[in-house]
Order: structure tokens, then sequence, then C-alpha cells
């Protein structure tokens, strides 16, 4: 028995948002008297963080601290639409709209703050605690608060705000393909390490190295759940997942836990990780999404650290020790 | 369907009622008792997110006949928290973000405390062992892992990334 | 994980006082606690259960539905078949003009995969579901099927769906969706070597620990309250009314909070039968997918067949990228129509190439239908590309980094679907991940970088394609003040760089 | 109609009740049965359960052993007389499996399942039967090749000779996913030393054929044979003699096969540790 190791690359970018666009998504923001934010939308939460990552976004646009705000979601009857999440849209599209309601609800405080303090609301500044101040002279401050309780009850004003994101749908010229995909892409590179018993054709992952790209990590926790869980998804579908072991043939499909492959705890590798962060002149803070692309680049980095490491091709997902072996045995891939 | 008169204590406290004979514990802290923590990720045995501890030990509550927990002590994550203080592994999940979707994070932690309230001190293999039966597709595991650990106060045999 | 803030420092704001920042989810003590609330977590009483009755066969001919008995079964209460169902026939994209109806809600006439609905028994508990189910009588007449995409499109292979009246999307009058760019054959003539190869994915399973499902509910004002874990709220809700024919306003949708989606959850499978069933009975009505639904009739991710031939030089530039990519969306169109164009709109990669010719196929099988997962159109074509260019490299003997570093694009190159290239940074990521994974580069491969113009040739224009191609435009120069000027507040430079080009 | 349960104190009253009606089955662990019920299998109308505690019992006398048909996988992993079983036990299902998981369900466990039955196959256990108000002991091999057919009677437990030396028994399970996973194939053997050559010793396979099945042909190349490369050649040629296992989604027959001698090979040259 030799077990052999090798290591393989992939580099890939991301279209971010639907393909062609026409994926619009709205927000609504509003504060109660008291000077506490809600954010209401009809985006969803898969996991992924869609009402974290739209909460940090409203508290930085408004200037607040996050316990200051919280995201309401997913009620038809009060959140405004959304398209879904999907397409890697939802901190972009849903991000870019939280944006634009969050400016505008804050832009009714700030001129409350201002009639109340006397000075232009141009002058006016937020320090993230909780108060308005005036620039350069943060002993002239209101609470937000105070700002809005004035606001609803002495000037009689909604401090709320409606925001919406939209890219237009285009359409691609069917003779040439010519059309406008996406507006910013994500990019990411990943290097693997794999370990293959040349008498069994078993691939053990060794280590997992990746840089991403992602315009803008909005919370670097969450982006690193993004990218751990990803890296395990990719390493699962290059060597684990089928729903047709035997396809094009559609017997044997599994049906349960047992049946359907994935790695367990005890097949992970360690898994390292960098990230860049290009803005993107679109992005809710230069914020793109990792969420999708994340999942890509380990599978074909698996499939060129076995070449690497026994000289087989395996160009039939998912990579199983069997492919491998009749590789190594040099048998043709077909069953 | 006839009924049958049950007792039992759910989180330390007695719980007596009248069940459908054939009634699974997951059917019946789900719609009878009202504890919503275990889930039907499967309801063939094959996921743990319905998992539970009777007298302590790990059990899938969805291939469990209910009325085979007469007199059983039965836990299930309601019960992990007191007086409002989070149990050490549910703030080290926190800590680590080891919930992504949150819905295999119930049966994680309750396949956790099995192990730690037995082996205090378990190595990252053992960890490794004992969330085994239990599916996650959001994390990839590893902070899972690394949030047991560090509820134990140790990280041995652990691998942090950079 | 760590940052590498030396990268494009100058077109970053800092000092944000949230964002960037790491903060506890919002939905964290609920994950921890249990008391997240999921859809299936909602109380509910008189609760009615839906059961599917599914086809048996790849494909056939209903000849017969027999539900006489499946009604005398005591805690049944409701069996829908789809003259039930008001629009019964109906298309997933609809509601963005993608497509033609072309799946029914409940099949009729023919089956065309295994494991399609056929029938919908509501009763009092899982267990009379079952035996409802279990009393159905359903004739059918077996017919050929068909399950590979390629075998599909020859003449003679049968018809799958007869809404298309062949096995393929039509694309403007075309069997496929094109992008052209330059002249690809006279890039393979230039070619010092020529790969062509042939990938293949299969179909995998979003897998969700939580299965799709919802509950609907008759409401207080005469609605349906719909409990769901839909991962696009109004699209199903907008897709219920359509199927149901009736005013959207009429359905209160509520979730947002979902075990796991990784697109299984954008096809809107069960909540037009459950709220149905809800209007039909007055009651409540559970839909779920069991784990084997999930596994079998629920849709994965479609299957695809990726053929690329590539024309490369000595020197390591790829100079012709020929593809062709069938993606097998299975009996109906759902989301596939729209994955090949997005998989067409993907090629080449994020790889500068002057011919490039591609075809991206829509092929209806006998297959459970696919549907958006995780990296839809693009991780199959990305398994593809990253492995052909590994064999690339290998061609003309270039380190596997280096190789993808040559091609690279960067801003302001032409990309196959005819817009230039802005926001690059797969240079970046690849010169990250020499250091992080001590993989040696050659130097000069260092002071690569995406926002200079690269060694790669601008694409020789084809008459039909524009804009003209023939000198790319230096990239613009970096927006953002140069470092040592003062940097505007956070809050005014977020705002001008979310307008910047709008 | 609606599912029953009946609880019965007697095994022989539970097994009685087994025979007389058609839609009963009887309810060990669960871990089968329970999940048949919520998959829709209405053809079970009746849970036979019992409490007797003979079920559940570990009994040992001399170097004979019983283990009743209940006994769970960690009951069987604790006991400090089956130490040697532990790494069997230890690889059926995860955690919460294994406190639920039974002996007696798991020689009913259908392939790739059902690997503490493979090494219950190498240690030549038998199987009591209750068919009725009447009970039989029936070599482990023969109740493998007929229990398909005979689904009325409850298996109440199993006794088996202890090994002399609990390190000649060895156990090698294969799965793609780990720590738990179903078995692209497991290997339970029990090789008895005879000065440095191995004695009738009894190789069983899990996963190689419908039902868990003895290496026959394996065992009698072994026989007499030292644990070296040269000692154990010809078991290796022989070992997928009488194999015919299933393409699954685990792997196909034909890998199999193939990986089959090599595991066996890494077992037996493992042994002498």
């Amino acid at each position: 028995m030799t077990i052999k190791r090798g290591r393989g690359i992939a580099s890939v970018n991301y279209p971010i948002g639907m393909n062609l666009g026409g994926d619009p998504s709205q927000a609504l923001v509003h504060a109660t008297p008291s000077g506490k934010f809600m954010v209401t939308l009809s985006s969803i939460d898969l996991g992924q963080g869609m009402k974290s990552v739209t909460r940090q976004v409203a508290a930085e646009t408004l200037g607040v601290p996050i316990e200051d705000v919280y995201v309401d979601t997913a009620d038809s009857d009060t959140g405004p639409h959304c398209m879904g999440s999907f397409a890697s849209r939802g901190t972009h599209r849903v991000g870019n709209a939280v944006i634009n309601a969050a400016e505008e609800a804050r832009a009714v405080l700030l001129d409350a703050a201002a009639e109340k303090l006397e000075v232009n609301a141009s002058d006016l500044e937020t320090d993230g605690k909780g108060n308005i101040q005036v620039k350069g002279a943060p002993s002239r401050s209101i609470s937000v608060m105070d700002a809005s309780g004035a606001a609803q009850f002495e000037q009689g004003k909604t401090v709320s705000g409606r925001g919406i994101f939209f890219v237009p749908r285009n359409y691609p010229d069917p003779e040439t393909g010519a059309m406008q995909p996406v507006t910013c892409y994500a990019h990411a590179c990943t290097v693997v390490e794999v370990e293959v018993d040349d008498e069994t054709g078993v691939v053990t992952m060794v280590s997992m190295k990746s840089a991403f790209e992602i315009g803008r990590a909005i919370n670097p926790a969450m982006v690193e759940q993004q990218l751990v869980g990803g890296g395990w998804m990719g390493m699962s579908h290059a060597l684990y997942e089928t729903t047709e072991p035997y396809y094009p043939n559609r017997d044997h499909a599994p049906v349960d836990f047992s049946s359907y492959l994935m790695p367990g705890p005890g097949d992970i590798c360690p898994i390292d990780l960098v990230v860049l962060e290009r803005p993107a002149p679109d992005g809710p803070y230069g914020g793109k999404g990792p969420g999708e692309m994340c999942a890509t680049p380990p599978i074909p980095a698996i499939a060129n650290a076995i070449y690497d490491a026994v000289g087989v091709r395996v160009d039939e997902l998912p990579i199983t020790p069997e492919k491998v072996l009749r590789g190594i045995k040099g048998m043709s891939q077909t069953h | 369907m006839s009924q049958v008169p049950i007792q039992f204590k759910l989180n330390g406290q007695d719980k007596a009622e009248f069940i459908d004979e054939a009634a699974t514990l997951l059917s019946v802290l789900r719609g009878k008792v009202g504890i919503t923590s275990p889930k039907a990720g499967c309801e063939q045995g094959t996921c743990g997110t319905c998992s539970v501890l009777i007298d302590g030990e790990l059990r899938l509550s969805c291939i469990t006949l209910a009325q085979t927990c007469a007199g059983a002590s039965i836990e299930t994550v309601e019960g992990m928290d007191t007086d409002g203080k989070l149990h050490p592994l549910q703030q080290a999940f926190l800590d680590r973000f080891a919930a992504q979707c949150g819905f295999c994070t119930t049966g994680m932690l309750m396949a956790a405390k099995a192990l730690l309230d037995k082996n205090p001190n378990p190595t990252r293999e053992e960890v490794v062992d004992a969330i085994s039966g239990n599916i996650c597709r959001c994390t990839g595991y590893e902070p899972i892992i690394e949030a047991i650990l560090d509820a134990t106060g140790g990280s041995a045999g652990s691998y942090r990334r950079a | 994980m760590e940052f590498r803030k030396d990268f494009f420092a100058d077109e970053r704001a800092e000092g944000l006082k949230e964002v960037g920042h790491i903060r506890q989810r919002q939905d964290a003590v609920g994950h921890v606690t249990g008391r997240t609330k999921f859809f299936d977590d909602k109380k509910t009483t008189g609760l009615l259960h839906l059961k599917i009755v599914r086809s048996p066969h790849h494909h056939a001919r209903i000849r017969n539905i027999s539900t006489h008995e499946a009604e005398r079964v005591p805690g049944v209460v409701r069996i829908l078949r789809a003259a039930d169902v008001p629009e019964n026939i109906y298309t997933m994209l609809s509601l963005i003009n993608v497509g033609i109806p072309d799946e029914p809600a409940l099949a009729f006439d023919k089956v065309r995969y295994k494991g399609e609905p056929i029938v919908a028994v509501l009763a009092d508990s899982p267990r009379t579901a079952h035996e409802g189910a279990d009393k159905i009588r359903i004739d059918f007449e077996e017919l050929p099927a068909v399950f590979d995409v390629e075998e599909a499109l020859k003449p003679g292979a049968p018809l799958v769906n007869e809404y298309h009246g062949q096995n393929h999307f039509d694309y403007d009058g075309y069997s496929h969706q094109k992008v052209r760019l330059g002249d690809v054959e006279r890039g393979f003539q230039e070619a010092d070597h020529i790969v062509d190869e042939r990938y293949q994915m299969s179909p995998i399973e979003h897998a969700p620990t939580e299965t799709q499902g919802c509950i609907a509910v008759p409401s207080d004002d005469d609605r349906i309250d719909v409990y769901s874990n839909t991962q696009a709220l109004f699209f199903s809700l907008d897709l219920s009314a359509l199927i149901l024919k009736m005013p959207s306003n009429r359905l209160h949708f509520m979730g947002g909070t979902v075990g796991g989606g990784f697109g299984g959850k954008v096809d809107t499978l069960v909540e037009p039968l459950a709220i149905l069933g809800a209007m039909m009975t007055g009651k409540a009505v559970r839909h779920s997918f069991s784990r084997r639904d999930e596994m079998r009739a629920g849709p994965p991710r479609g299957a695809e067949r990726i053929y690329i031939k590539d024309g490369v030089m000595n020197d390591g530039r790829i100079v012709a990228r020929q593809m062709r990519i069938y993606f097998d969306a299975g009996a109906y169109s759902r989301l596939s129509a729209y994955g090949a164009v997005k998989a067409a709109a993907h090629c080449p990669g994020p790889y500068t190439i002057a011919n490039v010719y591609v075809e991206s196929y829509c092929v209806y099988t006998n297959r459970t239908p696919s549907t958006a997962m995780r990296g839809f159109g693009v991780t199959g074509v990305d398994f593809a590309l990253e492995v052909q260019m590994d064999k690339l490299a290998r061609t003309v003997n270039i380190d596997p980094m280096e190789f993808r570093l040559i091609n690279a694009y960067r801003d302001g190159d032409m990309k196959a679907h005819h817009k230039r290239t802005e926001g690059a940074a797969l240079i970046e990521c690849v010169q990250a991940v020499s250091d992080l994974a001590g993989w040696q580069i050659d130097p000069k491969y260092r002071s690569y970088s995406s926002r200079q113009p690269g060694a790669a040739p601008a694409a020789a224009p084809s008459p039909a394609s524009q804009p003209s191609a023939s000198a790319p435009p230096p990239p613009p120069p970096p927006s953002s003040p140069p470092p040592g000027t003062t940097a505007p507040s956070a809050s005014s430079r977020i705002s001008s760089m979310f307008r910047r080009g709008r | 109609m609606p599912l029953a349960v009946k609880t019965f104190d007697q095994l022989r009253d539970a097994a009685s009740a087994l025979g007389t009606d058609a839609g009963a089955r009887f309810l060990g662990g669960g871990t089968l049965l329970m999940r048949d019920i919520n998959e829709g299998d209405i053809s079970i109308t009746t849970l036979v359960r019992s409490t007797d505690r003979a079920f559940t019992e570990i009994r040992s006398s001399g170097s004979r052993i019983t283990l009743g048909a209940g006994v769970t996988m960690s009951e069987v992993a604790a006991h400090p007389e089956l130490q040697y079983l532990k790494p069997v036990a230890r690889t059926v299902g995860g955690p919460a499996i294994r406190n639920m998981a039974t002996i007696g369900g798991n020689l009913f466990a259908f392939s790739p399942y059902g690997d503490f039955t493979v090494a219950m196959l190498a240690l030549e256990a038998t199987v009591a039967v209750q068919g009725g108000y009447s009970s039989r002991d029936v070599p482990l091999e023969e109740f493998l090749a007929t229990r398909d057919r005979d689904s009325k009677s409850l298996v109440t437990g199993v006794t088996f000779r202890q090994p002399d030396n609990p390190t000649a028994f060895h156990y090698s399970k294969v799965s793609r996913t780990h720590p738990k996973g179903a078995s692209v194939l497991s290997i339970a053997a029990h090789l008895p030393a005879s000065g440095n050559r191995v004695s009738s010793p009894r190789i069983a396979y899990g996963a190689m054929a419908p039902t868990p099945i003895r290496a026959k042909a394996a065992e009698n190349a072994l026989n007499g044979k030292s644990l070296d490369e040269a000692g154990i050649a010809d078991a290796l040629a022989a070992a997928t003699q009488g194999c015919s296992p299933a393409s699954d989604s685990i792997a196909s027959a034909w890998y199999r096969n193939e990986v089959l001698p090599v595991y066996l090979k890494r077992l037996l040259l493992g042994a002498p540790n």
C-alpha cells in the first residue's frame, strides 16, 4: 500500500445577483418614539444570516448601535417585496435596499435633531453610540431617542424610510450572447492537498487553503461561517454526493442520510482562509456575497490534486474511490 | 387509536398526559407538550435533529415509542438554560458561531450534552464521535467541534484555523 | 481567517462602526435555546395531513384514476386531483416571463418522471393519509423514457414534454443559448495545442436538514395564512395565487426562518396544494416533504455535461475556447432555462480569451425536474473549466498556478459576453493563496495586477460583435483618493461609494 | 386501521401474539420498525413488545455468554467482558442509534447494515428463536439463510463462546463516511493461534452478500498458516469466493469485490499486533 499525496488548485469568479438582473428587493425602516429602529423586509434567512447582515447594514447607515435595530422579515402583510434568497443576491440587493431606506429615515432623524439643536442638518453626525452631534463640537448633541421623540411628538414627522434596489433586466443577444449578466463579481482561489490510497482509491483531505475576494466582509464571523461551511460542501460535492450513483441509470437512489453520502465530522480537514476586499461600486459598503462561490473551487481543486497524487483524471463527479481505483488500474470510467 | 396515560419527567418537571398508544416521543413532545426544540428532520433515525436525552442517554425521539418512556426523565434544549443563564455549551455555540440555519443546533446540543455529562474532558476524537449521528448541512462541523471543546475548557487534539 | 488588507487598500473606506465588525447574529440565541420558530413549530389545531400519490413510472400515460375506495377510508377528509386545481398547468418562472406553462401541479394525462405528483390525500393523521393513498388506484400505460441529455436530443428520442414539442428549451428560435466572441476556428488554427475534453456533473441533493414544507391555515379575516419555508416569499405567494387563480392578497405568507435551503426551496411545490386543501376543507393543512420525498421527488441540482475544446499556445496563452453545455432539466423547465443562460454568461471563466464559442442547452429528460442549487449555472461550469485549466497547464508544462495568472482577466478586458471587465480580483486571490499555501511562483507574477493591462490580447471582434474591441482602453484609475488625503466621514464616503457609476 | 401496541411480561406470550396476528411486528430498539411506520408502512398494525428481563440481560456461564436480543450496542460496548466487541458495537450508527439499536434488530438489518451480526458470525453464535410457545437454538448461519421467510418468530438472544484470547478477535469496517457510515464492507475474524500458526480461523463478511456470510474458502486457506505475506496469500486469493455483493449507493459490486482482499490483507497482517 502506498499513500500518495497531491495538491491541486482552482480559481474562480462568481456573479452577484440574478443573471440578467430584473430582481428587485425592498426595505422599510422606521423608528419607534424612543429611537429604536425596525427594519421590515420579506427576505429569507435560511442560515446565511440575512436578518443579521441587514441589521448590521441598517445600524451602520442609521449611525446607531446594532442593539438599537431589529430586523423583522418575511410577513407578506407587512414586509415589502423581495425577489428571494438565492443567486448570491441577499447581501447585495437587500443590503442596498436597506441602505436606501435607512438613509431616508436618517435624514428625517437629522432634520428633527437639527431643529432641536438649531443647526443645519448637514452639520450633524451620529456617533454610532446613540447620539447626534454637531460636527467638530460633540458637546452640542442630542440623543437619538430624544430626536426621534421630538420628530414624532413635537414635529409630527415619521422617522422612516423606504428603499428599493433594482438592476434593470436585460436580454442576451440570441446571435452573439452579448449581455450584462451582473454588475459585479466575487473571486476565489483554493489550493487543496489530498492523500490517495493507491490500493483502494480512497481520497483523504489533508488541507484546504483559500483566498476569497468578497468586496466587503460585512460581518467577518458570518463570512467565515459561509467559507468554512462552503469548503465542506465543495469537498462533499467533489468526493461524495450524488442522487444517481449510477447516472444516467436511476437505480440505487439514496433515500436517507445513510445512503446519501456527505462527509462526516471525521472526514474534514483544516480550512485556512484569507479574505481580500475590493469593494463593488454598487455593493452595500462594497459588499458582494461569498455564500455560493465558496462551495465551488474545492471541487476542481480536489480533482486536480488527485491527478497530482496518482495521475488519474476523473472528469465525472462525484470522484468516488471506485472511479479513482479504476483509473489507477487503467480501466475506463464507465460502469 | 386508543389513548394511554403516561407520566414522565420533562426537564425536571413532572408531566402526565394521555397519548395515542402508538405515538412517537417526538410527536408527543411537539404536538402534545409544546416542546419544539426536537425537530422532525427525517423521521428515519438518520439525521439527529430530534435528539433528546432519556435518563441521561442520547436517543432519537422520532423512532422512540412514547409509551416506553413512562417514568423516564426526558431532557430537551428547553431545559438547558437555568434562570435565564445559558448552559456553557449554548454559550460556546454562540461564541464560536456554530449555528447557521439553526435546525440541527438543538440536536447537536443534546448530543454534546450527552457526551459532556459523562465525560467532561473529551478528546477531539470523542467529540467527533459524539456528534456523528447528527447531520449539519451548513457549518462543515468544525465550528461545532470547536464549540464543544471550548465548553470543556480544554482544546485537546483541536486544530485551530488561522 | 485573516484579512489581507494590503490588497486594494486605496479602494476601501475604513473606520466603519458596525460594518466590518464581528457582531452576534440576531437569530443566534433563538437557535441555541430552541426558541427559533420554524414553519412546523406553529401551533395549530385540527391539522390535516397531505400525502401525495406519486408516479411509480419514469414515463407513462395515465389511463384511469380511481379514488372511490380511498374516499371511504375513515379519517380521509378530501382527495385532490388535477381537475381541482384552477390553473393546473404552470411554469415556475412565469413571474419573470421565462418559458411557457409546461408542468401540472397534479398530473392527469401522463407522468413524465418517477415521483411525479398525481393525487393528494388529505386526512386527519399521517397514518390515515397513508392508508388513503394506499387505496388510490391508477392505471398506467408505460412509455419509453429517455435519461441522457444527448440521447434526448437525437431524432426519434421519446418526446418528454409535449408543451415544448421538442426535448429542449427554445431560445429565440435556437435550441441553445449562444455566446460568440472572435473567431474560434481561427484561434484553433493558430494554437500550438488543442485539448478537447468531456466533463459530467452528477445530480445532487440540497439536503437541508429541514425538508420543504408549509402549513396553510384558514384565517380569521377569511384569507389563508401560510407558514412556509420558501426561499422566496413573494415568489411562492404569487405563484400560488396564479395556480389557484385567486387574488394574491387573499394569501398571507409568513416565513423567513428556514432550516437550510441551498436553492431547493425556491421551487414552490408544497404551498399551492396545501392552500387548495385548506380552502376546500376549511381546515389547516400541513404539506411537508418526507425525507424520502426530499431525496427523490424533490428537485435536485441538475446534472450537467460539458464539452470544452481549447487552443493553447506554448507560452501559456489560451487563444480559443469552445464549450458545449447540456443542462439536464428533467421533465420540466423549473429554473433550468434560466440556469443554462447563466452558465453561458459564465463562460469562459475568469480568463481573457480572444475567441470564444459557447452553446448552452436546456434539455428535457424523464428525470426528476432539477432546480437551482448553491452555485446554480456556475458550479458545473467551473468544475469543468478548472480541471481543463489544469490539463492545459500540464500540456504546455507551465505551473498550474502561474498558468492561471497568465490568463486571468483584468480590468478593461473584453469578456465573451461583450462587456468590459470591471473590479477584477482573480490575480490577487491567486497571489494570496500562493502566500498562504507556500506554493512558489516566479517573482514576475508577483507584480501582476488586476488593475493593469495584461499580456493577453484583446478579442478580435467578429463582424457582429460590439462594441469594437480592437484596443482595450486603459483601465480606469482608482476612483478613491490616494493614501494620505483626508478620508471623508464614514457615512458620506459610503454614500458616494454606493452611488458611484449610477 | 390504527396502530395498536401490545405489551407482554413474558417473551413467550409476545411470541405467541406475533404468531397469531398477521400485522404484528416485534418492537425492539425501534430503529428499523419505527422508521417503517413513520414512512407509511400500513401493513404493520400491531407493535408487540415485551418487558421480560431476559430480553435485555447479558448472562455468562463459563466461556459461554448469552446476550438478550434487546441488549443495545452501547451496553455491549460498556460491558467489561465484551471489550473485544466494543470496536464492533461502536461502528453501528451514531451514539443515539447505539443507545437504541439491539443485538436482535441487527440480525434483521438489510445489507449493507448489520455489522454486529458479522462479528457474531465469526464467533459462531447461535440464535435463540421463540416460535409460539416453543423455543429453539439455531446456528446463526442457518438463521440468516432463512430469516426473510420467517417473520413470525421472535429472536430472544444470541449465545457464543468467548474467544480464549480476546486479542485473537479482529474487526474492520470500511465506510465512505466517518466516524459513522454504512459499510462498503466489514470483516470480522477470530484467528486463534497455535504456536505461530492460525488454528481453525473463522472469518465473516458484511455487505458482501445479501446477508452477512462466512468466508469459508479463505478460512480453509488460512488454517495452519502464519500471519505473514506468504502465509495469507492463499486466503487472499480465495477471499471473494462465495461473495455476491450488491451495487448500491455506497459502492458497486465491482468495487466491493476489488477491495475486499486489500482490506482482508490489512486486517490479517495487522493481526499479530
